[in-house]
C-alpha cells in the first residue's frame, strides 16, 4: 500500500485543554496506513495526550477527529478498537489482579459482556514467542510479572486486537535493546501488511531505527512532520526542545573517587540475589545492569530496608549496619535514598500536590526544613520541571515531568548514597543530558550514586564502574575501557561465562 | 497448578477453616452428622451466603454495600405479602421481590456512577431509606410464607438439605457461567484497576452498575431464603446482616480492595461464620463467655488469612495485598 | 517557578455548616423554639458527643481505614470509668478519666497491630474487635460488678456550662483545635493523608507508616473513650450497648463533613460541621413527630441530597 | 422436692390450658437466647443459671445449656433445631421475631420437645408462654400517672422503645387506652429506643421544644427521661417508669409521684419453672400473666426494691415471690460465669 493514500487517522485543529493548561494547541496530524510514524516532544509536549485522543480515552475540546476521512466521536477506547485504532498506554492497560490470559481476552473486539472468547490465546503466544516473552504463562498473574514482561504483553495484547492503527506510548521503554530489537522486527512486518504504527520514545536510537515518518510537538503544539532521514539528529533535537544540545553525556571525572562510602559483602536474599559484593566511593556514579529481574533491584531495595532475613554484611563508612527500614535507611546517620522505579505507585502520590509530594521525604528529617520550597528549587529548576503550580496535583503531570518531581524530592535531601532504579526512563533528551549533569554534579559534591539503568549509554559515559547481573549474581565487573557496548551486552546475556565453560 | 492454587490459596485456606469448623461441629453435636443437623446449618448458612454473594459483587469492583441487610428487609417484609398465595402466585411473588432488590441495587449503583459518592456512603444512607420501606410495608414483625413452599426451601431433597443444593446451584449454574463471560471478568478488571479496564474497552460505568444490581439480587435471594427460613416478613434484619455479610466475604479471602476473590470464597466464608455461632450451642461454654470466645474465633480466623503477611520477605510486598 | 503555599482549605467544609444552619431556619418555621438559646445550646452540648468519637474517627478515616470497634470502645470506656469511680476507692475514682482514656488507646493499638503488622482490612479487624469487647464487657458483668457512677468531674465535663457554652462543646472545640494543631506542626497529618492516598509511596518515602497507623488508631480510640466518658457523665451511669447508636452516625458525619471516605482528603474542622448537621438532623425529625419510617427515608434522603451536592460542585469545580 | 407452685402460673385473660405428657426426669433443657449485649439479657441469663443453681431445681435437671445467638432470628431458629435435633426435653427462648415460629413449634410437637417461650411471645395458642402483661404494663403506667393528676392533664410526654418491636407496640397501646380517654390532651411522643442516652437526647429535645408536661410514660431508658427532665429544670410531675435500679435511685432522691414497673428479667426462670412443670405433667395455661413487678413511688425503700450499691443498671425485678423465693443480687451477680 502507499502511504499517500486516505489517512487512517487525521486530527483536524486540535485542542485539549485541561483548565488552564493546554495540552494540545491547534494541532493538524495525519497518520497513514503502511508506515512507522514517529512523535517526539520533551516531556509535557503533549504525546500522550495525542494519543489518549486516537485512542478514545479523552475528548478534543476542539477540534475534529477524521477516520478514514469521515468525522467521527471516540467516546471511550471500545470505540476507538472497534475502529482498528489500538493503543498500548505509557500508564499500561493491564489488569493487575487477573492472569496474563484473561488480561488477552478482556475486551476482545466483538466480546461485549457475553461470552469470553479463548481464540486469542494462540496468537498472543506466537507474539510472545518473537519478543522473547515466550517464558510469560498465561496463567501467570499480571502483578506477579516485571515491568519489561508487563510491556511484552501489552505488545501481545495490543497486536491480537488486530489493529489497522498501532499506538505504542513508550511502549518499549523497560525493555532491553535485544528485545526491543525483536519488537521491531515485528513491527516493521506489521507495517508491511498495511497497518500504521504511531511510536513514540524518548530513546533516539529507536526512532532512528524504526520511524519512516517524524513528527515533532513542542508544548503542545504540532512543529513539523518530516520523513526519517530528512534531517540530522541535532536538527531534530533543536525543533523538539528548541534549542542545540551538542553532549547528551557530560565529561567524565578527572579526580579518582574519595573514600569507600558504602561496602556490601556476600550480600544475599533468599530467592533473590546471592552473594553479591560492591564497593561505593564517595564521588563514583556505579551502574547495575543486566536484564530486567535478574537481581539489580533487590540490590538496591536490600539497601533501603525492604527485604528481610538478607545475608551478608553491609558496611556504611566502614561500620557495619542493619538497615531495617527506608526511615531508617534515609536518617543522617545512614544518609540513604532512593528513587524507586515504579513511579505511579511506589515514587508518587499521584493524588497530593506537587508541593506535597516534594515534602514528604524530607518531613521530620533533623536539619532538613522539609516545608520550605527553597530547598527543592534548585533541582526543579534544572530539571526544568514544567507545572501549572506547585498545587497541581502530580497526576495532571506528564509522564516525564513525574519523574523528575520523584526525583527531586530525594535529592534535596543530599543524601551520602543515592540509589536510582531507571531515573531516566520516559525522560527527554534535554531532561536526560540535565539529570546526567545532576548527577555528575552531585557526585563531585561527594554523593556516591548506584545507579541501574536498561540504557547502556549511561554505563558507558556516565558510570565509573558496572556490575553486570545475572540470575541474582554479579557476573561481571566493568571498569575503565572494558565498559563496551559489545562487553555489556555479553554479560548481560552471560555469555563471557558460558563461552568459558564452553571452552 | 502451582498457578491455581496460587491465585485460589485464600479460598482453599476459607474451604479448609471451614471443614474444619464443620467437622468441630458435627463432632460436638449429639446427633453427629445427619441431614437433620445439616439442614438446620444450612438454611441458617445459606442466608448469610447470599448475603455475602451480595456483597461479593460490590467489593468485587472495589465497593461496598452497606444496604445488603437494609434490601434484605425490605425483600423479607415483601415477600411476607405477596407470598402467602398459590402456585403462579408464589412464582410471581418471587419475581416480584428479587426485581425490587434489582431495582435497589440498580439504583445504589446509578447515585455511585452518576453523583460520583463513594459506595460505601451511598449504601449507608440508601440503607437509611430502605429500612424505612420496609418499616412502611411491616411496621411490626408478621405475615405468612407459604408453608409448602418454605417447606420445599429449607428442608432436603433425597437425604441431600435444599439449602445446600440451591447454594451449589449458585456457584455451578450461575457463578462459574458468569466468570467466562466478558460482564465476569470485567467485574474483577474493575475492581483491580479502573483505569486498565477503561483503557481496555471495558465500559466501567455498566460494569460497576451492574455489580451492585447484583449485588441487590443476591440481597434479595438473602432476604427471599431468610423468609422461607423464618415464613415471615421482619423489617428489623438489617444490621445483623450487613456487618456480617462483610466479615464472610473478608474470610472468605475476599480482597475488600476489589478484584480478588471468588463467590465461591465468600459463600464459604459466610459458612465459617455461622458455624463458629453454631459451635457455641454444645460448646458447654459458660453462656456470658461465649461472646467472648466467639469474637475470638472470629479474630482468630480472620488473623489465619492475614498470617502469610509474616512471612513476606520484601516489605513492599504487604502493600496493596 | 511558583513558590510553595499551603493549599486553600476545601470549601466542602463549608457546606454541613451551612446545612445545619438551614435546618434550624426551616425547622424554626414549625417549631420557633429551634431560634431558643436553650435549644441551640443543648444541640451543641449533644453533638460533642458524637463529634469527639466523630473527630477520633475522621483521623481513622484520613488513613484510608475505618474503625468499627466505636461501639464498644464507647461502652467499654464508659463502663470503666464508671466503675472505677463507683469503686468508692478516691484513688481509682481520680484515674477514672485517664484509665478510660487508656484503654480506648490501648484498643486503638490493637486495632492498629492488625490493620498495620497484619494488614487484615481495618473494616474486619476493627468489627472482630468489637465483638470481642462486646464479649469481655459481658463476661465481665457476670463476676461482681461493681456499682457504677460517674464522678463529678464526668457530669461536670458532659453536662456543666462554661462562659454560657456547654462543657462538652468547649472541650470538644479546644481538643479539634489543640488535634488539628498537632497534625499540623509534627507532620502527622501529611502522613495521615500522605497513607490515606498511597501507603507503599509514603513508606518509600521513608516514613514509618506503622507508627502513624499505631497512632491513628490510638487517637481514635482515645476519642471514642472520651465519648464514652462524656456519655457516661450525661447519662449519669453507663449501660452495654450505650455505644451502638454511635456507629453509623460517625461515619456520616465525618463524610458529610467532606472529609473522603477513602482517605486522604479532609479534615477535623468539616466533622465539626458534618457532627453539627447529624445531630441536628436526628433531632429536628425526632421532635418533628413524624413515624419512624418516614424519618428513617428522609434521613437517607437528606444525606444522599447533601453528599449529592457536595460531590456534583466538586465536579462542576474542577 | 415438688417445686410445682400453682399459684405462680396465672392465666391471661381468655388463655386455654396445655398440658404434655409426663416425662420422667431428670430433663434435658436449653435456653435459646437472642442478643446478649444489654444488661436486661444478662440479668435474663444470669437469673436462668441461678435459679438451675438452686438445689431444688438442680435435682431435676440433667443437662442445662444457654446459647445467645444474636439479633438473628434464623439463628436462632437453627439454635431451637439444633436441641430439639439433640433429643433435649425443654427449650425455653425470647423470641427475635415472635412470627417466625410456626415451623418450629410443629418440629417440637413431632419430636416431643416442649417449647416456652417468654418476654417476647409469639402470636401462637400452641405452647405455653410465660410473659407479663405488655399492655397492662403500658396501661398501668399510664393509669398511675393519670390518678396522680386526678385524670386530668393538658400535655403528656410518651417516650417510646424500639421501633417495629411488638412488645414496643403493645405498651404503647396500653398507655393509649388511657390516655386516648382524656380529653383534650396532647401527647407528645418520642422514639428513646428502650436506650438511656437516647431517651436523654429526645426528651431534651421534646422539652425544649415543647414545654412543659404535666406527666410523663417512659419505657426502658427512664433515667435518661429523669436526667433530662433535671437538666431542663422541669418541675416533678407525676412519671411511669421502669425499674432499673439507678431509676428507682433518682425517684426516691427526687422524690417523684408515680410508678416503677417493667419486665423482669426473671421471667427467664420462670419460664424454666413452666417448663419443668410441663415436663412433669401439670397443665398450664397457654398464656401466662405473671404479675407486674411494680413499686409506687411511695412504697420505694433502699436495700428492699433498690440497691443503692448496685449498678444502676441493674433490673430491680429480680423474682416473683408467687413462684420460688426471688433471687438475691448477691445469688444473681455472684452467679460466676464459670460455673456451668
Ligand atoms: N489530567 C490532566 N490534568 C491537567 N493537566 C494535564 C492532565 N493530563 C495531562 N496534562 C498536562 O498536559 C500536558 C501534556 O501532557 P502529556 O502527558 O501529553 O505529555 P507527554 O508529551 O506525553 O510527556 P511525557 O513524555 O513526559 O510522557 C502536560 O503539561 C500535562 O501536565
Ligand atoms: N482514566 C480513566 N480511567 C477509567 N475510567 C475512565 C477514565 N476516564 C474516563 N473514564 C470513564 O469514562 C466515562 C466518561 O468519563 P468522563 O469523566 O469523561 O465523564 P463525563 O462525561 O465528564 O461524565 P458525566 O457524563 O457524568 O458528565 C466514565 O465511565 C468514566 O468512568
Ligand atoms: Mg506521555
Ligand atoms: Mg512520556
Amino acid at each position: 500500500m502507499s502511504p499517500d493514500q486516505n489517512p487512517i487517522v487525521e486530527l483536524v485543529g486540535i485542542s485539549k485543554h485541561y483548565g488552564a493548561t493546554a495540552a494540545l494547541e491547534g494541532v493538524d496530524f495525519a497518520c497513514h496506513a503502511g508506515e512507522v510514524h514517529a512523535v517526539l516532544g520533551e516531556n509535557g509536549a503533549g504525546k500522550s495526550t495525542l494519543m489518549k485522543l486516537i485512542a478514545g480515552v479523552i475528548q478534543p475540546t476542539e477540534g475534529q477527529v477524521r477516520v478514514d476521512g469521515q468525522p467521527c466521536t471516540l467516546p471511550n477506547p471500545a470505540a476507538a478498537v472497534a475502529r482498528g485504532l489500538v493503543c498500548m498506554f505509557q500508564e499500561l492497560s493491564l489488569v493487575p489482579d487477573l492472569t496474563v490470559l484473561e488480561n488477552l481476552m478482556l475486551g476482545a473486539p466483538g466480546t461485549g459482556l457475553g461470552r469470553l472468547r479463548r481464540d486469542v490465546v494462540a496468537p498472543a503466544r506466537a507474539v510472545l514467542a518473537r519478543i522473547d516473552g515466550g517464558h510469560i504463562r498465561m496463567s501467570a498473574r499480571v502483578a506477579d510479572l516485571s515491568l519489561a514482561e508487563r510491556q511484552q504483553v501489552e505488545i501481545a495484547k495490543a497486536i491480537t486486537r488486530n489493529p489497522r492503527l498501532l499506538i505504542l506510548d513508550e511502549a518499549t521503554s523497560a525493555l532491553n535493546a535485544s528485545v526491543v530489537d525483536k519488537v521491531f522486527a515485528m513491527i516493521r512486518e506489521e507495517t508491511a501488511r498495511g497497518i500504521g504504527v504511531l511510536f513514540i520514545s524518548h530513546r533516539f536510537h529507536e526512532i532512528e531505527a524504526l520511524a519512516d515518518k517524524i513528527s515533532v510537538f513542542r508544548n503542545g503544539r504540532h512543529v513539523d512532520t518530516f520523513r526519517n532521514g530528512d534531517y540530522g539528529y541535532g536538527a531534530i533535537i533543536g525543533k523538539m526542545v528548541g534549542q542545540r544540545i551538542d553532549d547528551l553525556f557530560p565529561p567524565k571525572r578527572s579526580t579518582p573517587p574519595g573514600d569507600e562510602v558504602l561496602r556490601l559483602d556476600g550480600f544475599g536474599w533468599p530467592g533473590g540475589i546471592e552473594d553479591v559484593s560492591i564497593s561505593l566511593r564517595r564521588g563514583a556514579i556505579v551502574g547495575l545492569g543486566g536484564l530486567d529481574g535478574q537481581g539489580q533491584s533487590r540490590v538496591l531495595q536490600g539497601l533501603f530496608g525492604l527485604l528481610k532475613g538478607t545475608a551478608g554484611e553491609i558496611r556504611i563508612g566502614g561500620n557495619p549496619v542493619r538497615i531495617a527500614t527506608p526511615e531508617a535507611a534515609k536518617s543522617p546517620e545512614l544518609g540513604i535514598a532512593l528513587v524507586p522505579e515504579d513511579r505511579k505507585t511506589e515514587a508518587l502520590i499521584l493524588d497530593q500536590s506537587i508541593a506535597r509530594n516534594l515534602e514528604l521525604a524530607a518531613l521530620g528529617v533533623p536539619g532538613v526544613a522539609a516545608e520550605d520550597p527553597a530547598i527543592y528549587q534548585p533541582f526543579t529548576d534544572a530539571l526544568e520541571l514544567k507545572c501549572a503550580s506547585l498545587d497541581q496535583p502530580v497526576g495532571q503531570l506528564s509522564g516525564g515531568n513525574q519523574q523528575k518531581v520523584a526525583l527531586a524530592k530525594w535529592l534535596a535531601l543530599k543524601p551520602r548514597c543515592l540509589l536510582l532504579a531507571d531515573p531516566t526512563r520516559g525522560i527527554d533528551v534535554k531532561t536526560k543530558t540535565q539529570i546526567y549533569r545532576l548527577l555528575r554534579q552531585l557526585a563531585d559534591q561527594g554523593t556516591a550514586i548506584l545507579l541501574l539503568s536498561t540504557d547502556y549509554e549511561e554505563f558507558i559515559h556516565l558510570c565509573d564502574e558496572t556490575h553486570i547481573f545475572y540470575d541474582g549474581r554479579i557476573v561481571r565487573h566493568l571498569s575503565g575501557d572494558d565498559v563496551t557496548a559489545e562487553n555489556i551486552l555479553a554479560a548481560t546475556m552471560n555469555m563471557a561465562v558460558s563461552e568459558a565453560s564452553h571452552a | 497448578m502451582p498457578d491455581f492454587l496460587r491465585s485460589n490459596r485464600r479460598e482453599t485456606i476459607a474451604v479448609a477453616v471451614l471443614v474444619l469448623l464443620l467437622a468441630l461441629y458435627l463432632g460436638t453435636h449429639p446427633r453427629g452428622a445427619s441431614t437433620y443437623v445439616l439442614t438446620i446449618w444450612g438454611n441458617q448458612c445459606l442466608i448469610l451466603a447470599l448475603a455475602a454473594a451480595a456483597q461479593f459483587f460490590a467489593v468485587i469492583v472495589r465497593g461496598i454495600d452497606l444496604s445488603v441487610g437494609a434490601i434484605m428487609a425490605l425483600c423479607n417484609s415483601l415477600a411476607s405479602h405477596v407470598l402467602g398465595g398459590t402456585g403462579i402466585d408464589l412464582f410471581f411473588g418471587c419475581l416480584l421481590v428479587v426485581g425490587a432488590g434489582l431495582l435497589a441495587g440498580v439504583v445504589n449503583g446509578l447515585f455511585i456512577v452518576f453523583g460520583r459518592i463513594q459506595p460505601i456512603v451511598v449504601t449507608l444512607a440508601t440503607a437509611s431509606v430502605l429500612v424505612g420501606l420496609a418499616l412502611i410495608l411491616r411496621p411490626t414483625p408478621g405475615g405468612a410464607i407459604d408453608y409448602d413452599l418454605a417447606d420445599a426451601m429449607t428442608l432436603d431433597l433425597g437425604g441431600v438439605p435444599s439449602s445446600l443444593i440451591l447454594g451449589a446451584l449458585v456457584v455451578v449454574a450461575f457463578w462459574l457461567p458468569l466468570r467466562r463471560t466478558g460482564l465476569g471478568m470485567g467485574l474483577y478488571a474493575v475492581g483491580s484497576s479502573e483505569q486498565a479496564a477503561f483503557q481496555s474497552g471495558i465500559n466501567v460505568r455498566l460494569i460497576r452498575i451492574a455489580a451492585f444490581g447484583l449485588a441487590g439480587v443476591f440481597a434479595a435471594l438473602a432476604g427471599l431464603y431468610f423468609s422461607f427460613v423464618t415464613t415471615t416478613g421482619d423489617a428489623g434484619i438489617a444490621p445483623n446482616f450487613t456487618l456480617n455479610s462483610i466479615a464472610a466475604v473478608v474470610l472468605g479471602g475476599v480482597a475488600l480492595r476489589g478484584g480478588v476473590g471468588s463467590l465461591i470464597g465468600a459463600m464459604a466464608g459466610a459458612f465459617i461464620l455461622k458455624t463458629i455461632g453454631a459451635l457455641m450451642f454444645f460448646s458447654g461454654l459458660p453462656p456470658l463467655a461465649q461472646p467472648f470466645v466467639e469474637g475470638l474465633i472470629l479474630a482468630g480466623a480472620i488473623s489465619i488469612g492475614g498470617a502469610d503477611v509474616l512471612r513476606v520477605r520484601n516489605r513492599l510486598e504487604v502493600f496493596g495485598r | 517557578m511558583t513558590s510553595l503555599r499551603l493549599s486553600k482549605p476545601d470549601t466542602d467544609t463549608l457546606v454541613p455548616f451551612i446545612g445545619a444552619v438551614a435546618l434550624i431556619l426551616c425547622g424554626s418555621l414549625v417549631y420557633p423554639q429551634f431560634l431558643t438559646l436553650t435549644y441551640l445550646g443543648q444541640q451543641l452540648q449533644i453533638s460533642a458527643f458524637l463529634g469527639v468519637i466523630a473527630m477520633g474517627a475522621t483521623i481513622v478515616i484520613l488513613l484510608g481505614h475505618i474503625d468499627l470497634s466505636v461501639p464498644w470502645v464507647v461502652g467499654g470506656a464508659a463502663i470503666m470509668s464508671t466503675a472505677l469511680v463507683g469503686s468508692g476507692d478516691a484513688l481509682l475514682g481520680a484515674i477514672a478519666i485517664p484509665a478510660a482514656l487508656l484503654f480506648g488507646a490501648l484498643i486503638g493499638v490493637i486495632n492498629g497491630f492488625g490493620v498495620a503488622i497484619m494488614r487484615i482490612p481495618s473494616m474486619v479487624w476493627t468489627l472482630a474487635v468489637n465483638s470481642m469487647l462486646l464479649g469481655v464487657a459481658v463476661l465481665n458483668t457476670g463476676g461482681f460488678n461493681p456499682k457504677g457512677e460517674a464522678s463529678a468531674t464526668m457530669v461536670w465535663m458532659a453536662s456543666g456550662h462554661l462562659l454560657g457554652l456547654p462543657v462538652a462543646f468547649v472541650l470538644w472545640m479546644a481538643l479539634t483545635a489543640g488535634l488539628t494543631l498537632f497534625l499540623g506542626r509534627s507532620g502527622f497529618g501529611r502522613y495521615l493523608a500522605a497513607i490515606g492516598y498511597n501507603e507503599k509511596a509514603t513508606f518509600l518515602s521513608g516514613v514509618g507508616t506503622p507508627r502513624v497507623i499505631f497512632t491513628a488508631f490510638a487517637l481514635a480510640g482515645a476519642c471514642s473513650a472520651l465519648g464514652g466518658v462524656l456519655l457516661a457523665g450525661y447519662a449519669n451511669q453507663a449501660y452495654q450497648s450505650m455505644g451502638d447508636p454511635y456507629l453509623l452516625p460517625t461515619i456520616a458525619a465525618v463524610v458529610i463533613g467532606g472529609t473522603s471516605i477513602l482517605g486522604g482528603r479532609g479534615g477535623l474542622a468539616g466533622t465539626i460541621g458534618g457532627a453539627l448537621f447529624i445531630t441536628l438532623l436526628t433531632s429536628i425529625l425526632s421532635v418533628m413527630q413524624i413515624s419512624n419510617a418516614w424519618r428513617s427515608i428522609i434521613f437517607g434522603l437528606i444525606i444522599l441530597g447533601v453528599l449529592l451536592f457536595q460531590n456534583l460542585r466538586r465536579k462542576a469545580a474542577s | 422436692a415438688e417445686t410445682y407452685r400453682p399459684e405462680c402460673f396465672a392465666a391471661a385473660p381468655g388463655s386455654g390450658e396445655i398440658s404434655y405428657e409426663a416425662k420422667d426426669g431428670p430433663y434435658k433443657i436449653a435456653f435459646v437466647n437472642g442478643f446478649a449485649g444489654n444488661d436486661w439479657r444478662i440479668q435474663a441469663i444470669q437469673s436462668a443459671k441461678a435459679w438451675a443453681a438452686r438445689p431444688e431445681n438442680a435435682a431435676k435437671i440433667e443437662d442445662f445449656k444457654v446459647v445467645s445467638v444474636g439479633n438473628d432470628s434464623a439463628a436462632q431458629i437453627a439454635a431451637i433445631d439444633n436441641f430439639i435435633a439433640a433429643g433435649y426435653d425443654a427449650v425455653t427462648f425470647i423470641a427475635v421475631n415472635p412470627t417466625a415460629f410456626e415451623p418450629v413449634i410443629r418440629r417440637a410437637a413431632r419430636a416431643g420437645t416442649v417449647l416456652v417461650p417468654f418476654d417476647n411471645v409469639l402470636d401462637s395458642d400452641k405452647v405455653v408462654m410465660v410473659n407479663e402483661s405488655q399492655i397492662g404494663l403500658g396501661h398501668l403506667k399510664a393509669q398511675t400517672v393519670m390518678d396522680a393528676l386526678g385524670g386530668k392533664a393538658k400535655k403528656i410526654l410518651m417516650v417510646n422503645g424500639l421501633p417495629g418491636n411488638a412488645t414496643d407496640r403493645d405498651r404503647r397501646v396500653g398507655m393509649m387506652e388511657v390516655l386516648g380517654q382524656v380529653e383534650g390532651l396532647e401527647i407528645v411522643e418520642v422514639v428513646g429506643n428502650w436506650d438511656t442516652g437516647t431517651s436523654q437526647k429526645v426528651v431534651s429535645d421534646a422539652l425544649a421544644t415543647h414545654g412543659q408536661f404535666d406527666g410523663v410514660v417512659s419505657q426502658h431508658g427512664a433515667a435518661g427521661t429523669i436526667n433530662a427532665m433535671q437538666a431542663a429544670g422541669h418541675p416533678i410531675v407525676p412519671m411511669g417508669v421502669d425499674a432499673e435500679n439507678g431509676v428507682r435511685m433518682l425517684m426516691d432522691e427526687l422524690n417523684i409521684p408515680g410508678v416503677s414497673a417493667s419486665q423482669s428479667p426473671a421471667l427467664s426462670a420462670i419460664a424454666l419453672e413452666a417448663a419443668v412443670a410441663l415436663l412433669e405433667g401439670h397443665t398450664l395455661p397457654q398464656n401466662l400473666a405473671l404479675p407486674i413487678p411494680q413499686v409506687k413511688a411511695e412504697d420505694l425503700a433502699p436495700g428492699v426494691n433498690y440497691f443503692p450499691d448496685l449498678p444502676k443498671s441493674f433490673n430491680t425485678g429480680t423474682g416473683f415471690a408467687e413462684c420460688f423465693e426471688p433471687f438475691t443480687p448477691e445469688e444473681l451477680l455472684g452467679q460466676s460465669a464459670d460455673n456451668n
